[in-house]
């Protein structure tokens, strides 16, 4: 929780000596009724307090996160007591309070139980422990040997300067390298209109979203932000909204989203963006059209459909409403559709953007992205071949973990072998640290003092939010450490980078000019508002002229492959691996698949029919590269011919909760780079598939994916939002009838969730994670339906005339006005509150679980054990919410820790809880706020409106238990069956299979 | 009392001195097999006790139950044997009351039957409780905490009924022994003449004593009728208040008592059939009486099957396919084996009872009992089980397999039933001595001249 | 016959006995301990607004006494100093804010820093024993393992600000610490000894929230007709009528 | 001590001997039998007994009681659930039901062992006989002249023994 104003680290020296203190202190104050330590009997005051602190209350540091997916992401780290126990998005960013899953759990990242304690060195095949001399020493010798290679990710801003710097100093090479990076998107953008740069995609202004793969949504260059645009372009209260259309072998978190899907084959989106770009420069005929007339000329509807396997109908549809849309935009293919040719898919795109008029309207070149450069996957295959050739005396990897994250084929780990000094800077016991020789553990994040340009002129500032859990070091003070012992000491004026940092921001201080405040205020200002708006360079022309180069470009026809074509792609919770050390992302039922602590194989149903195969038996998937045995999950949304692998699992380091789970997808990668960015080929490769007939295990926390039309999740169509609702949710019998909150309370709290604002990229369950102190129960109780999630997100099929679209339902406790679980509670531990809620006293349960049985939603957690939370992670337990042991029911509780301090503090002021004080855990981290909390009793507040809209409505509402959460029903381009809310004529048959989960 | 239609065979009629003699002899002869028996139960009660320290150290995750399936094999057992508990004091009472003079020779073992049963079935609700040690928080008294508990809950009925159920019982049970045990404390010397003489509290068998005896008796007789069908009822509300689908049914209340009387006077069959053999007591407990309860098992039967089918006629009357759908997959999803031999069991073998063959036949009649028990145990598993599996919300679906910890918890409940049982074979009348004497005398009266 | 006598007087007492006990459900008395009804006691007793300074008259304790009479004292824990709050607060006349500041603004119990005990014993008593101790305590930056006298359980929360910003005095709960020479847990901390307050706060304590709810939500004209004595009763009702302390679960169990 | 036990084997005759002491005016007889036997009730003109007045008011006092116990608790902490009433009385219903039958039976037992004065002493003229088969009538403080009439009377009646001075 954020307490008021946001403080600065002054000095960093108070917290640090008080942390000392509190460190100990805090953690037992956290760990209540969990075991772990507790300062029993003793009270431990500060030795000297902090200027800056009052014990038992928030502190909100602005910082940044660069490592949580592919956006960077500015957070308010709020600190207890000395401990990071929640992140929040920081209010002055463009994205808001929002934050991804994974951005969420860095604080998972930062508690790591198996992070490097301190610095290691290996003896014959062990790491053990060193001192930092020794390991300084060690690294400066082995830099000062020469032929050294610095990878780190990559950077823009002092970071990237200090690194260039670094390496000029000794004498070494500087990789900054992204697995899951764009250099495909750069290439193509050169080679298009001669621009080295990632545009900005607006697609809030469209209304026609067109992609070709890329998972916005999910794990695309800016999950967070495109989510925001999202629903922005989707608000459907008018009846208008963007229509949005999917290519591609696989439907991704995005596809998801779609109103309709041209499952092209994997690789062939290139064909399908060309013969539309071909159509509606024919419909256009214009300038830009006559531009590009010779290069699309081959690319025939016929033709294309022919080798795409969509027929010529649909696409010659879907160019029609393209090219007659006002703001149209294609969006390229992203990560999962990035195959052997990615340059020329995205190449494609950009011609259909051309050509329809997307360049310098949707898409811009002086919008706001700014992305750092790094090099491709190419490089980093060539630096693998010169390290097994012994070219490389010494390498230093910081932050990145190529002995994971390329593919095995490459054999990049057996090249570090080779290499005499192998020194990683990893904070984590990853693969690539697990090869080192030496281990000098860096600060996590948010232990760690950085900056970052995050968009266009904006510079993010990240300063460290608590003391170090461990004994761990600046990144760049090793690095300086170490080129001091390799004799470039005098190439740097600062001694460490906090002060290194300060120089660099003196410079941009300088650029300010005469009216500007003195440094100090300014550093300040900057420290505790996050970063500081530079001014932006004119960028020029934002719709570039095209280049004769793309004008004439020579497209390859995509090879098409023998069996089955496998697409690998990111999740949410995993990304490219980095994500899997985390509980919570381990515990995060996937976005598709709704599958826990495991990787899986995607077949189609017509594929795993004949073979005998269902989800959850084993199939083993064969590669150029690799060959995978995995469970199978049965997937409607993958096309008949093409298999689906997750990255990111499979890991053999990386800690207790990595290791071991499901399998590393880049196994089955043979690495053949695209030719002309030297970007991975992630997608097209051919693979076989057997069926092993043995029964493997897949925990999927879906029971069932239809709602048999019992008015749970619903889906309209755009042209029934005006008359949507079914009957008129009364708000005032809803709100003032005496049962549903004490009439002479102001507050009857309620919440509304805009199923067709929700992309299901479950931001909101992690965040109820870290706020609520929920214990991650494993894989197997999983499977047993014992997880402890207060908030799921259900996906259920909704079936439309031609096929289905999900409804991403986010379930947590209604808080009922009527509810059924309070009178069957013989001890009064469930009783109704005079605000509406539906409290539960921990303290009082004594278990009889009777009203978890009478919860027509299903929303209420028993625990079944006392649950672990191992040192360091109970540092990160919320003081202000008990810690539930063994025997206890429990349940979402519309984060009433927040609402009671709203009201203290209100009361302290002599007035009401203002609307949209209160911002629920959930609320607050939605990107596309699809979550509004408040005051039902106020009929001005948002919540309010928002529930009497016409698409509103309550989950179940025939139970009549009065439900304090509306719903407004997702919208659809795509017409749907009469009458039926989609279950079609799966009922029968899906009915039968949900009990074999 | 009109005793005339009871046929009993004139012919070898014993006397009363025969009866004081045969029906306690049990209690002075040593069978080897008794401890043998005792001391299987015994072990099996110490299995189930060291399953459920485990489950009070570990938590409830033990059991196999999870998130929809919040009630397993506990609760089921416990109704179960609140349903056993139920044909003894029905037995006693409301054939009293009717005046069935065939009661008389089985109404002993009944109530001993409730009595235990109710103690077997008492144990379930702590059993299940994730936090035992806070049972406390149910019972109303005064705390610091000024928390009372809430009343409106079927849990807080449910405690209250089988309460009372339990010490009405125990008075109804205990008042009729009391004559029998003055019959004893004359019978033996020492240390047994002094125990029995105690609990007989000085009984002389006076005829005022047996005035008040014969009315409170009779009120006993009253109350516990009422008292019986409510019990259960309310044992009934425990589900039907939910609003699970497959639960929340107006027939429950009737349609539990009915089941609870099956499966109790199943028990009484299954029981008696042996005790009648082990104790030589033929003379007295006649196929004439089984005879009796063979019927009242068949008629009972009846109604269940009733009730089974009408289940389904009002989920498909409702017209509410939730509804329809819960009880569709009943009969035809994971749990349909469970159902099918509920509906076997309860429905299709009593059948065999029309024949009068069938019902004369102690072995056919034995084993037709032991499939009715086990099959009411499997109706109280479809009722909870299955409806919770399959409730409102599609994606919350999940089964449930009962767990190791949960079957020799069960297993160890038959245990300590049968404990007990053997125990009140051993000690006290099985046949209600006094009631007996009261027939065999007016029969030598009547067959006398 | 004396058993039949017995027998029929626990008849009698059940009878009588049980109404009686659920008339007398006030509760707390009933089976508190002797420490809450002392607390309840000195509740009544404790005027509204009490100058500290005008309440408290030195009785000439001297340093050396103080120090024995802390560590002779029986109730409550040993410190490892042996701080006597008599002797800082009566004898020396400071104010319970002066050390524990910051109570209005937070939850938990605000320990003064070790910092702020040097500030005076850098000079004042420097060659006491005890001061030497806290010393070294703060020389070799260890903070002072001071002996918790109150804990609230975890499940509980309870928040210092909210007792502070509605006028309820120190020593309501902490009862006269000016008067102790060791610190003893005063009062009970049980759910009910919170309960009389909650329910029986006076009128006095009224500010602007509670006349600004009482303005803007006028409690019904027609009660819903659905109960008989409405369906939240006066007290539930009255926490938002007057400056009661909630008597909502939800209020401090969460 | 004169008084005179006379055992019978059969009802008929004990009943028959009963009326005729009745007849002599012997009111105070004291009469035994095996089992519970409405015929000599009859005899000695034992109509009712006033067992039903203590289970009435157990009834009552259940039911009171319970009333207390459910209403009075649910206003002492009020809390609301589901919308249901702070007082209601169709729950508490159940309550009420289960206690006003658990008192009825407790104060009928408690009358009855105040009635039959139990627990107690077996009577001096309490024959061990009289749990197995044998019926006895005993005529409390019989003077020395009746004392013969007596025993002659329950001879005739068909004693198959008699003993004076018991």
């Amino acid at each position: 929780m954020n307490d008021g104003d946001v403080k600065y680290s002054g000095n960093g020296t108070t917290r640090r000596d008080f942390v000392k203190v509190m460190g100990v202190a805090g953690a037992g104050a956290a760990a209540a009724a969990c075991g772990p330590p507790d300062t029993g009997d003793k009270l431990i005051p500060y030795l000297i307090p902090p200027d800056d602190i009052v014990p038992g209350t928030n502190v909100s540091y602005a910082t940044l996160l660069t490592g949580a997916g592919p956006e960077p992401l500015t957070v308010h780290a709020s600190v207890r007591d000395g401990r990071v126990i929640k992140l929040e998005g920081n209010p002055s960013a463009r994205t808001g309070t929002a934050l991804s899953a994974m951005a969420h759990s860095a604080l998972q990242d930062l508690y790591d139980p198996d992070r490097v304690p301190g610095p290691r060195q290996r003896a014959a095949d062990a790491l053990v422990e060193t001192t930092w001399e020794d390991a300084i020493a060690a690294a400066g010798a082995a830099v000062a040997g020469g032929a050294t290679v610095l990878l780190t990710p990559p950077a823009i801003g002092s970071a990237a300067r200090f690194y260039q710097e670094w390496a000029d100093a000794v004498g070494a090479t500087w990789m900054p390298w992204e697995p899951l990076g764009l250099e495909a998107l750069r290439t193509a953008h050169g080679i298009a209109f001669g621009l080295d740069a990632i545009p900005t995609y607006e697609i809030n202004r469209s209304d026609h979203i067109l992609c070709f793969g890329a998972d916005f949504l999910g794990t695309w260059l800016a999950p967070v932000e495109m989510g925001a645009r999202f629903a922005a372009g989707r608000f459907a209260d008018h009846g208008v909204q963007a229509r949005f259309t999917f290519v591609g072998p696989r439907l991704s978190l995005s596809g998801l989203k779609a109103d309709e899907w041209l499952p092209a084959r994997a690789g062939t989106e290139t064909l399908v963006a060309l013969a539309i770009a071909r159509e509606v420069a024919a419909r256009k005929a214009d300038g830009r059209a006559a531009r590009v007339e010779g290069v699309l000329a081959p690319f025939t509807l016929e033709a294309v459909a022919e080798s795409t396997g969509v027929e010529a109908g649909k696409l010659a549809d879907l160019a029609e409403h393209f090219a007659a849309a006002q703001a149209p935009i294609a969006l390229p293919p992203g990560i999962a559709g990035q195959g052997p040719a990615a340059t020329d898919t995205h190449l494609a795109v950009i011609l259909l953007n051309y050509v329809a008029g997307a360049i310098g309207s949707t898409i811009r070149f002086d919008g706001e992205t700014v992305r750092p450069r790094h090099v491709p996957f190419a490089a980093m295959a060539d630096l693998g071949r010169r390290m097994s050739e012994g070219e490389i005396q010494t390498v230093i990897v910081a932050g990145v973990n190529p002995a994971y994250a390329m593919p095995a084929s490459l054999g990049f780990a057996e090249a570090l072998a080779n290499v005499p000094n192998v020194i990683s800077l990893s904070p984590h016991a990853d693969e690539t640290a697990a090869a080192a020789d030496w281990i000098l553990p860096s600060h996590h994040e948010l232990e760690a003092w950085g900056d970052g340009m995050i968009s266009r002129g904006y510079m993010a500032l990240a300063q460290p939010a608590m003391q170090p859990v461990f004994d761990t070091r600046q990144r760049e003070d090793i690095l300086l450490q170490v080129a001091a012992v390799a004799g470039a000491a005098e190439a740097f004026q600062a001694t460490d980078y906090r002060g290194y940092l300060q120089g660099v921001w003196q410079d941009l201080h300088g650029r300010l000019g005469a009216e500007a405040p003195t440094f100090e205020d300014w550093w300040h200002r900057a420290l505790s508002e996050g970063g500081i708006a530079l001014a932006v360079p004119d960028l020029g022309d934002p719709a570039p002229a095209l280049t004769a180069a793309a004008a004439n470009y020579s497209f390859r026809a995509p090879a098409a492959p023998e069996d089955f074509s496998l697409v690998t792609f990111p999740t949410v919770q995993f990304y490219d691996g980095r994500g899997a050390n985390r509980q919570w992302m381990q515990e995060f039922p996937d976005t598709v698949t709704k599958a826990v602590w495991n990787a899986w194989v995607e077949i189609h149903p017509e594929t795993a029919g004949p073979l005998g195969v269902e989800t959850g038996d084993l199939v083993q998937v064969t590669t150029a590269g690799g060959s995978v045995t995995a469970p199978a999950y049965v997937y409607k949304g993958i096309r008949p011919d093409t298999l689906a692998v997750p990255l990111g699992q499979g890991h053999t380091a990386y800690g207790r909760t990595a290791v071991g789970r499901g399998f590393n997808a880049l196994d089955l990668l043979d690495g053949t780079p695209d030719q002309r960015s030297g970007s991975l080929a992630y997608s097209g490769a051919s693979a076989t598939l057997t069926a092993t007939g043995r029964r493997g295990k897949l925990v999927i926390m879906q029971g069932h994916d239809y709602d048999l039309d019992r008015e749970i999740a619903e889906l309209i169509n755009i042209h029934d939002v005006p008359n949507a609702m079914e009957h008129e949710i009364d708000l005032t019998t809803l709100v003032e009838a005496a049962f549903d909150s004490d009439p002479q309370s102001p507050y009857r709290w309620g919440m509304s969730i805009d199923l067709n604002a929700c992309t299901g990229c479950g931001a909101c369950v992690t965040a109820c994670y870290s706020e609520n102190n929920l214990p991650v129960v494993g894989e197997d109780l999983c499977g047993q339906g014992r997880e402890m999630s207060w908030m799921q997100i259900m996906r259920y099929w909704e079936e439309t005339e031609d096929g289905y679209h999900a409804v991403h339902l986010p379930t947590l406790c209604q808080q009922c006005g009527d509810a059924p679980c309070e009178p069957v509670c013989p001890v009064y531990a469930a009783y109704h509150t005079p605000e509406g809620l539906n409290g539960q006293i921990y303290n009082r349960c004594v278990g009889t679980r009777y009203c978890a049985n009478n919860c027509p939603y299903k929303v209420r957690r028993f625990n079944w054990f006392t649950y672990e939370f191992p040192y360091p992670l109970n540092l990160q337990l919320n003081p202000d919410v008990t810690v539930r042991s063994k025997g206890v029911m429990e349940k979402c509780t519309f984060c009433v820790q927040r609402i009671n301090k709203a009201k203290l503090d209100a009361k302290d002021e002599g007035r009401l809880v203002a609307d949209g004080e209160i911002q629920t855990a959930c609320m607050q981290s939605c990107p596309t706020q699809a979550i509004v909390f408040g005051n039902l009793k106020d009929p001005a507040s948002r919540v309010s409106r928002k529930a009497k809209g016409s698409r509103g409505y309550a989950m179940l509402d025939e139970l009549n238990t009065r439900p304090a959460i509306t719903y407004l029903k997702s919208v659809t381009h795509a017409a749907l069956p009469e009458g039926a809310h989609g279950t079609g004529g799966e009922h029968e048959e899906t009915a039968e299979q949900a009990p074999e989960h | 009392m009109a005793t005339a239609e009871i046929e009993v065979p004139s012919e070898g009629l014993p006397s009363l001195a025969d009866a004081n003699r045969d029906i306690s002899r049990p209690i002075s002869t040593p069978y080897k097999r008794y401890w043998l028996l005792l001391g299987i139960c015994g072990a099996l009660i110490a299995a189930a006790g060291i399953a459920w320290t485990i489950q009070i150290r570990d938590g409830m995750g033990r059991a196999g139950i999870n998130n929809p399936v919040n009630w397993g094999v506990y609760i089921v057992t416990f109704v179960f044997w609140v349903g056993i508990a139920h044909s003894g004091t029905l037995i006693s009472a409301v054939l009293y009351l009717v005046r069935s003079g065939w009661r008389t020779t089985i109404n002993r073992t009944a109530e001993a039957m409730t009595i235990f049963a109710v103690m077997t079935a008492g144990l379930f609700p702590l059993i299940h409780l994730g936090r035992v040690w806070y049972f406390y928080y149910l019972v109303p008294y005064p705390s610091t905490r000024l928390l009372w508990p809430n009343f409106r809950s079927p849990l807080v009925w449910d405690m209250f009924a089988i309460g009372t159920y339990f010490t009405i019982s125990l008075v109804f049970w205990y008042l009729g022994l009391i004559p029998d045990l003055a019959v004893l404390r004359d019978k033996f010397t020492g240390i047994k003449k002094k125990l029995y003489g105690a609990f007989s509290l000085g009984w002389t068998g006076s005829v005022r004593d047996w005035a008040h005896y014969r009315r409170l008796y009779l009120y006993l007789a009253g109350i516990a009728t009422p008292l019986v069908l409510s019990v259960h009822s309310v044992v009934s509300w425990d589900f039907a208040m939910g609003v699970v689908p497959g639960w929340h049914s107006t027939i429950f209340a009737p349609y539990f008592v009915a089941g609870a009387i099956f499966s109790g006077i199943a028990m009484v069959i299954t029981i008696t059939i042996p005790l009648r053999w082990a104790f030589g007591l033929d003379k007295y407990i006649t196929t004439y009486h089984f005879d009796n309860m063979a019927k009242l098992l068949l008629f009972t039967s009846l109604i269940v099957g009733y009730a089974y089918g009408m289940e389904y006629f009002l989920a498909w009357f409702s017209a509410d396919p939730i509804e329809m759908e819960s009880f569709r997959w009943r009969a035809s999803g994971f749990y349909r084996g469970p159902f099918w031999i509920m509906v076997f069991c309860n429905v299709v073998v009593p059948m065999s009872l029309w024949f009068k063959r069938t019902r004369n036949s102690l072995k056919a009649l034995f084993v037709i009992s032991v499939f009715v028990n086990i099959g009411m145990w499997y109706e109280r598993f479809v009722i909870i089980v299955t409806s919770l599996a399959h409730e409102f919300d599609p994606s919350a679906w999940q089964v449930y397999t009962p767990s190791l910890t949960e079957l020799t918890i069960m297993v160890g409940s038959f245990a300590w039933f049968f404990f007990w049982f053997l125990l009140f074979a051993k000690t006290l009348p099985v046949i209600s001595i006094a009631e007996v004497k009261e027939h065999l005398a007016h029969e030598h009266e009547h067959g006398g001249h | 016959m004396t058993l039949r006598h017995r027998l029929i007087a626990a008849a009698v007492i059940v009878t009588v006995g049980l109404p009686l006990v659920f008339l007398g459900f006030g509760g707390a008395t009933l089976d508190a301990s002797g420490q809450e009804a002392a607390a309840t006691g000195t509740l009544q007793e404790v005027p509204v607004r009490l100058d500290p300074i005008k309440e408290r008259n030195p009785t000439g304790q001297t340093a050396d006494e103080a120090i024995a009479a802390h560590e002779d004292a029986t109730e409550g824990p040993e410190q490892p100093i042996p701080f006597n709050h008599r002797f800082h607060s009566q004898e020396l006349q400071m104010q319970c804010e002066y050390c524990h500041g910051s109570s209005d603004q937070t939850a938990i119990a605000v320990m003064p820093a070790v910092d702020l005990c040097m500030g005076c014993h850098r000079i004042v008593g420097a060659n006491l024993e005890p001061i030497q101790r806290l010393r070294g305590f703060y020389d070799s930056g260890e903070p002072v393992p001071w002996e918790r006298v109150y804990k609230v359980p975890e499940f509980v929360q309870f928040p210092h600000r909210a007792h502070i910003r509605s006028q309820v005095e120190c020593e309501e709960c902490h009862g006269k610490v000016e008067e102790m020479d060791r610190v003893y847990q005063y009062t009970s901390l049980k759910m009910g000894w919170c309960l009389d307050c909650h329910w029986d706060v006076g009128e006095d304590t009224d500010v602007a929230t509670d006349r600004l709810l009482i303005e803007q939500y006028p409690p019904p004209e027609t009660p819903d007709e659905r109960q008989p004595i409405g369906l939240y009763p006066r007290r539930l009702d009255q926490q938002y009528g007057a400056n009661r302390g909630p008597i909502d679960c939800f209020a401090c169990h969460y | 001590m004169s008084g005179i036990l006379a055992q019978f084997d059969t009802l008929g005759a004990t009943r028959k001997a009963i009326e005729r002491l009745k007849a002599e005016g012997h009111s105070d007889l004291d009469v035994y039998s095996p089992f519970p036997a409405p015929e000599l009730e009859e005899a000695l003109g034992i109509v009712s007994s006033p067992v039903r007045r203590w289970a009435l008011i157990g009834g009552m006092t259940g039911f009171t009681t319970a009333m207390a116990l459910t209403g009075l608790t649910a206003i002492a902490y009020p809390l609301v659930t589901q919308g249901k009433p702070i007082l209601s009385w169709p729950a508490y219903f159940v309550i009420m039901f289960e206690m006003t039958i658990l008192f009825t039976g407790l104060f009928g037992f408690l009358g009855v062992l105040h009635h039959t004065r139990k627990p107690g002493r077996l009577a001096a003229q309490y024959r061990t006989d009289f749990s197995v088969d044998r019926f006895g009538v005993y005529v409390p403080s019989a003077a020395g002249a009746e004392q013969s009439g007596v025993e002659s009377l329950v001879r005739d009646a068909g004693a198959v023994e008699v003993e004076v001075g018991v």
